[in-house]
């Protein structure tokens, strides 16, 4: 008996793991993006993440909007910040290079989160509707509705951006844009435009994860930057600029801390996932999956 | 003294995914030598300076300094062994000043301290004819000044061989005949052997003593500079065949 | 007198402060090919990037079918019609052929029939590529790859096509394939400004050459007076003994 | 064209000594415990010390570290543990050493593999990664370093402002003039040459390996310091006030407003914004954390050079100007233009239109 529950606790550990680095996976995508067509860090990526969770406790309290419609609702307004976010601030220093650029995003990052903290106060908030706990249950593992909510949904944003990136003529653009800058504006293909385009997306898909975020998490002002780190970490693992690679390297990454936790203790899940970082950033370069999954 | 060996390649080949780059290829260059080595594009000439200088390590064969085999040491070594260069496209420090980048080359290149680092920079500007603007900021000259400011910044480092790497590529014709004048003079004035990729044929030409053409990755020829200037295969490398065939 | 498709007159171009073009004019006229020829760092890309818009002159003009181009955005200017095959081929190689082909005509996509119309008719050029749609453009060989990146320059149905070293890192045989293409395009009644380093073989093929020295305007004229030049062969093929 | 606005010749000597020697005197004239003045000089200090640190690596060196919050943690750790062990005592200048010793310790330890591996943005986020890791482990550490609650220092030994603004002060001008020396003596030209082209300065016979690390542990050493006197003025130390990311971020803000690569830069950058904060903490202390987030963007957006290239007058180089001992033997410089047009943004900058 005792090994039978003790294998339900390590396949529910595993299930949790996967879930929760869905979200890894959806901010990582986003920023993936962003690095292969701009090589810009954007390290406030969790700090958009956390402006969208306050967007959805928002909604929420003041006008009772379920959450699950907050992942329409925020996707203009979203993709409009990550557009304007390019034009008034990266656009003039993506030509200094790329330590300006990482110290902008830490910038935007700081302000953000202060912003936040002062419009909202530094407390940990929360959104409880209905459905939170409401889980489905296969024999004694338990899987919450909304944590598959956000596997579905993170697997279909990234299926979605896949299909942008494979079959839309601007998709093509910024793949294309994103190899040689320089041979794409040969050909008529704008570098501000592609650049605003793929800015805009990879915020809208912080927006989305913000929205995830929200609706299974609690949350605090400054409970972005880890996710940004942690998406760093899936990207790295995926291997830089590729989309595929980082929401598989965000699920990786969610496995190894939930069986981190699992198996040492849960204080060293942070740890364990920069130690991979560190170990994946020093001995494979080019991510986990190499070159072959640098093709989208 | 005169035909003393400085540089010895042996069967030095490279590849880079599947294609050579360099092909077995072999050179030597003696004392007080200027040795040109000209080619189409990609023939493998820069390819033959990073592997000299320790960039890459070659696949197979090895390099011999003096007689000292200093293949696979690491390039600041080279450097220190007595090994200067200068790169195709210009790398000057460029905050600093003139002065400021050639002393570089003697603290760092030659190990040289204090009032000999001075004495050897200075020498070096001076060989150059750029000690008077030895106190500009390097963003602010010319290409040329900074294309002589680089063979300055090697010739600082009191090298045994300098690998020259188009030093006149961008420059006007003026400013070509003044890089030659002070090639030449680098040559009688120390006692090194100089290697010289480039471009302009007609320049490597009027100096060099021996001409080695690369094709491909491949030695073709290497000879005296009339008799390359006549031999079929180097003319036919340079304007294709059909030039020959007429 | 034959129409003059481009006119460039009296440029002066810089890199940062250094200057890369002196007082340079030279025109194309339709249908023709035009060689601009010297050696590394003469300034033949850097008029082929002044043209595209990318270095701009700092004086002069750039006349194309009798209007300026002179700081027209990049993009503006190849829907005037003019394609640039940039040196080193450039191509996405991570994307497919099909995909390289399609970025070319980015600018005219508000057409889906014309994209597919510019599609066959480079396939008619060039049938080899049709084989290899759905490869990843890094795979081809390096002939495949220059011609690839003809046929992308293709896409956007220019009347001008600047090709910068076409025959650059190719194998003997492929050089002459790459010549006999591009007489082939002006056959199509596409004119050409062509930079090349292989001298003898694009003089033989163009109607008119200009030879660039450091950025200056050297000598000019039909290729087989240049080829007779005793002053061309001394200056330009360097083989003074 | 102003070349040196500061400490040319012996002008500028004299004055630096008659600042060091007017700031010596102050907490004499000014009442030293309940002057608001003092305690802002005292953080000052502490804030150009670790600007330069940080300076001496990213500004100089070219490594833009993002974690030197690891080194800070790590001097305030040694410090409060080994007076806690009984090793060490109250303002003893031996813990101080080793706390800067054992920074620099570990920034050796992790600059072979994260320089000799990782570069530019790569080596940023390895220090920030490391920095987090170290910070975890202190949170895990159990008894040794107790865990996250930290290590309680008997107070009741508190001996008033002054001690603490001479020890902050003192730390200040020693890295200034350690900094001073070193820029430019040979190891400051190997690092130029470093920041501006790794395979020209290589090509040279500068270790780059080594040069690197030389500067990350420079810099760590004096950040350590920092943190050694922040555990005797706070009394209790814990991860999530010493491993905090300020530490890392402080001193990259104030580098970069200041003037990154520049001597002075991070002292105006440090004092600036200690004024700033403080300034905005009286007035209108609810914004004043937005304010430093603003700073960063604003600056990094409209100034990137810094306050002192303002002071420099516009476009002129804004590094460094030239090796002080190997100048005086052929006079005064002259960095007069040869040409107009910065080179610098040739080639790239006509592509990003």
């Amino acid at each position: 008996m005792v090994t039978i529950s003790s294998l339900d606790v390590f396949i529910q550990v595993i299930i949790n793991g996967t879930l929760y680095g869905c979200i890894y996976g959806l901010a990582a995508i986003g920023l993936s993006l962003i690095f292969g067509s701009m090589q810009i860090i954007f390290i406030a990526q969790g700090a958009m993440m956390v402006l969208a969770s306050y967007f959805t406790y928002w909604f929420f309290t003041l006008t009772s909007i379920d959450p699950l419609l907050c992942f329409i609702l925020l996707l203009p307004v979203f993709y409009a910040l990550g557009a304007i976010i390019y034009r008034v601030c990266f656009k003039r220093v993506a030509r200094a290079g790329k330590n300006p650029t990482l110290l902008l995003a830490f910038g935007i990052m700081v302000l953000f989160e202060r912003a936040m903290a002062l419009l909202w106060s530094p407390d940990t908030r929360s959104v409880t509707t209905d459905y939170t706990t409401m889980s489905l249950s296969l024999g004694n593992i338990n899987i919450s509705y909304i944590r598959l909510l956000v596997f579905v949904i993170g697997i279909a944003a990234t299926i979605i951006v896949f299909l942008f990136l494979k079959k839309t003529m601007w998709g093509k653009a910024v793949r294309g844009s994103s190899e040689d800058p320089h041979a794409a504006a040969l050909l008529g293909i704008s570098p501000v435009k592609v650049a605003t385009l793929t800015f805009a997306i990879g915020i809208s898909l912080a927006g989305v994860a913000g929205v995830a975020v929200a609706m299974s998490y609690p949350f605090d002002p400054y409970f972005g930057f880890i996710f940004s780190l942690k998406a760093l970490v899936a990207v790295a693992i995926g291997g830089m600029g590729s989309v595929g690679g980082a929401f598989i390297g965000g699920v990786l990454l969610g496995l190894f801390e939930s069986l981190g936790s699992y198996l040492i203790s849960s204080g060293w899940a942070d740890a364990i996932s920069y130690a991979i970082f560190l170990i994946v950033l020093i001995f494979f370069p080019e991510g986990l999956f190499g070159r072959s999954a640098k093709k989208v | 003294m005169a035909n003393e060996e400085v540089l010895r390649l042996e069967n030095i080949s490279k590849s880079f995914g599947g294609v050579k780059a360099l092909n077995n290829v072999s050179l030597s260059l003696a004392k007080k030598k200027i040795v040109g080595l000209i080619g189409p594009n990609g023939a493998g000439k820069s390819t033959l300076f990073n592997v000299v200088t320790s960039f890459y390590k070659p696949d197979q064969g090895r390099v011999f300094l003096e007689g000292r085999c200093i293949t696979g040491v690491t390039p600041y070594k080279i450097c220190r062994k007595g090994i200067g260069r200068t790169f195709q496209l210009v790398k000057t420090f460029t905050s600093m000043t003139a002065y400021e980048n050639v002393v570089v080359g003697a603290l760092y290149g030659h190990k040289l301290r204090g009032k000999d680092a001075q004495k050897s920079a200075m020498e070096a500007l001076e060989l150059v004819d750029l000690a008077d603007k030895k106190d500009v900021v390097t963003s602010h000259m010319t290409l040329s000044d900074r294309r002589l400011l680089e063979v300055a910044r090697a010739l600082a480092s009191m090298p045994i061989v300098v690998l020259l790497d188009e030093p006149m590529a961008g420059l006007n014709p003026t400013e070509i005949v003044k890089m030659l004048q002070i090639i030449n003079r680098a040559r009688e004035e120390r006692d090194m052997g100089i290697l010289w990729v480039e471009h302009k044929v007609d320049a490597v030409f009027h100096l060099c003593d021996h001409v080695a053409v690369l094709d491909y990755g491949v030695k073709i020829a290497e000879d005296t500079p009339e008799n390359v200037a006549h031999d079929t295969k180097v003319i036919e490398a340079y304007l294709g065949k059909e030039a020959v065939k007429r | 007198m034959e129409k003059k498709l481009l006119s460039v007159e009296n440029v002066n171009v810089f890199y940062g402060d250094a200057q890369a073009i002196w007082d340079v004019s030279f025109h194309v006229n339709q249908g023709a090919i035009v060689a601009l020829i010297g050696a590394n760092g003469a300034g033949k890309s850097t008029a082929l990037n002044m043209i595209s818009g990318f270095n701009p002159p700092a004086t002069g003009r750039i006349l194309y079918e009798g209007k300026s181009l002179n700081n027209l955005p990049p993009e503006e200017i190849v829907n005037r019609g003019i394609s640039h095959v940039p040196e080193g081929r450039r191509l996405f190689k991570r994307l497919t052929v099909l995909e390289n082909l399609e970025l070319g005509a980015f600018n005219s996509t508000d057409s889906r029939k014309r994209m597919k119309q510019s599609l066959e008719e480079v396939f008619r050029l060039f049938p080899k590529l049709e084989d290899r749609i759905n490869q990843p453009a890094g795979t081809l060989s390096g002939g495949e790859q220059q011609i690839l990146a003809i046929g992308r320059a293709m896409m956007s149905q220019p009347k001008l096509l600047m090709l910068d070293e076409p025959s650059l890192g190719l194998a003997p045989q492929i050089v002459e394939l790459m010549f006999d293409i591009i007489t082939q395009l002006r056959e199509k009644g596409i004119t050409i400004l062509l930079v090349e380093q292989n001298v003898y073989q694009t003089l033989r093929i163009s109607d008119y050459a200009y030879v660039l020295q450091t950025g200056h305007l050297k000598m000019e004229g039909r290729g087989e007076e240049l080829l007779a030049d005793p002053d061309f062969q001394k200056t330009f093929l360097g083989m003074v003994y | 064209m102003s070349k040196q606005p500061f400490l040319s010749g012996k002008k500028g000597v004299l004055g630096v000594i008659l600042l060091i020697i007017f700031l010596s005197a102050l907490p004499i004239v000014l009442e030293a415990e309940e002057s608001y003045f003092i305690y802002f000089l005292y953080i000052s200090f502490i804030y150009i010390t670790v600007a330069q640190g940080w300076n001496l690596v990213a500004g100089y060196a070219g490594q833009v570290s993002l974690g030197q919050h690891a080194f800070f943690g790590i001097g305030a750790y040694v410090t409060a543990m080994s007076w806690d062990a009984g090793l060490t005592g109250y303002l003893d200048p031996v813990a101080m050493f080793s706390s800067g010793a054992i920074a620099a310790l570990l920034a050796v330890i992790i600059g072979l593999p994260l320089l000799g591996k990782l570069r530019d943005d790569y080596f940023a986020l390895g220090t920030l990664g490391f920095a987090e890791i170290l910070r975890v482990v202190f949170i895990q550490g159990k008894d040794i370093t107790g865990g996250p609650i930290g290590i309680m220092l008997p107070s009741g030994r508190y001996a008033g402002m002054t001690p603490y603004y001479y020890i902050s002060l003192g730390i200040a001008v020693l890295t200034l003039v350690c900094i001073w020396f070193l820029i430019r003596s040979r190891f400051g030209l190997g690092f130029v040459a470093i920041r501006e082209d790794e395979q020209a300065a290589e090509a040279n016979g500068i270790p780059l390996l080594r040069s690197k690390i030389l500067a990350f542990s420079i810099g760590a050493f004096f950040t350590g310091l920092c943190g050694s006197l922040t555990a005797y003025y706070s009394f209790h130390i814990h991860p999530g006030g010493v491993f905090t990311l300020t530490w890392g971020l402080l001193p990259l803000l104030m580098t970069i407003l200041g003037g990154i690569g520049t001597f002075w830069g991070p002292v105006i950058g440090a004092v600036l914004l200690a004024g700033v904060f403080e300034l905005a903490n009286m007035w209108m202390p609810e914004l004043h954390t937005l304010i430093s987030g603003l700073f960063i963007v604003l600056v990094t957006m409209f100034m990137p050079n810094g306050v002192v290239s303002l002071v420099k007058g516009g476009d002129g180089p804004p590094f460094l100007y030239r090796i002080g001992p190997f100048r005086s033997l052929f006079g005064q410089s002259n960095t007069g233009r040869v040409s107009d047009g910065a080179y610098e943004n040739g080639a790239e900058n006509t592509i990003q239109r």
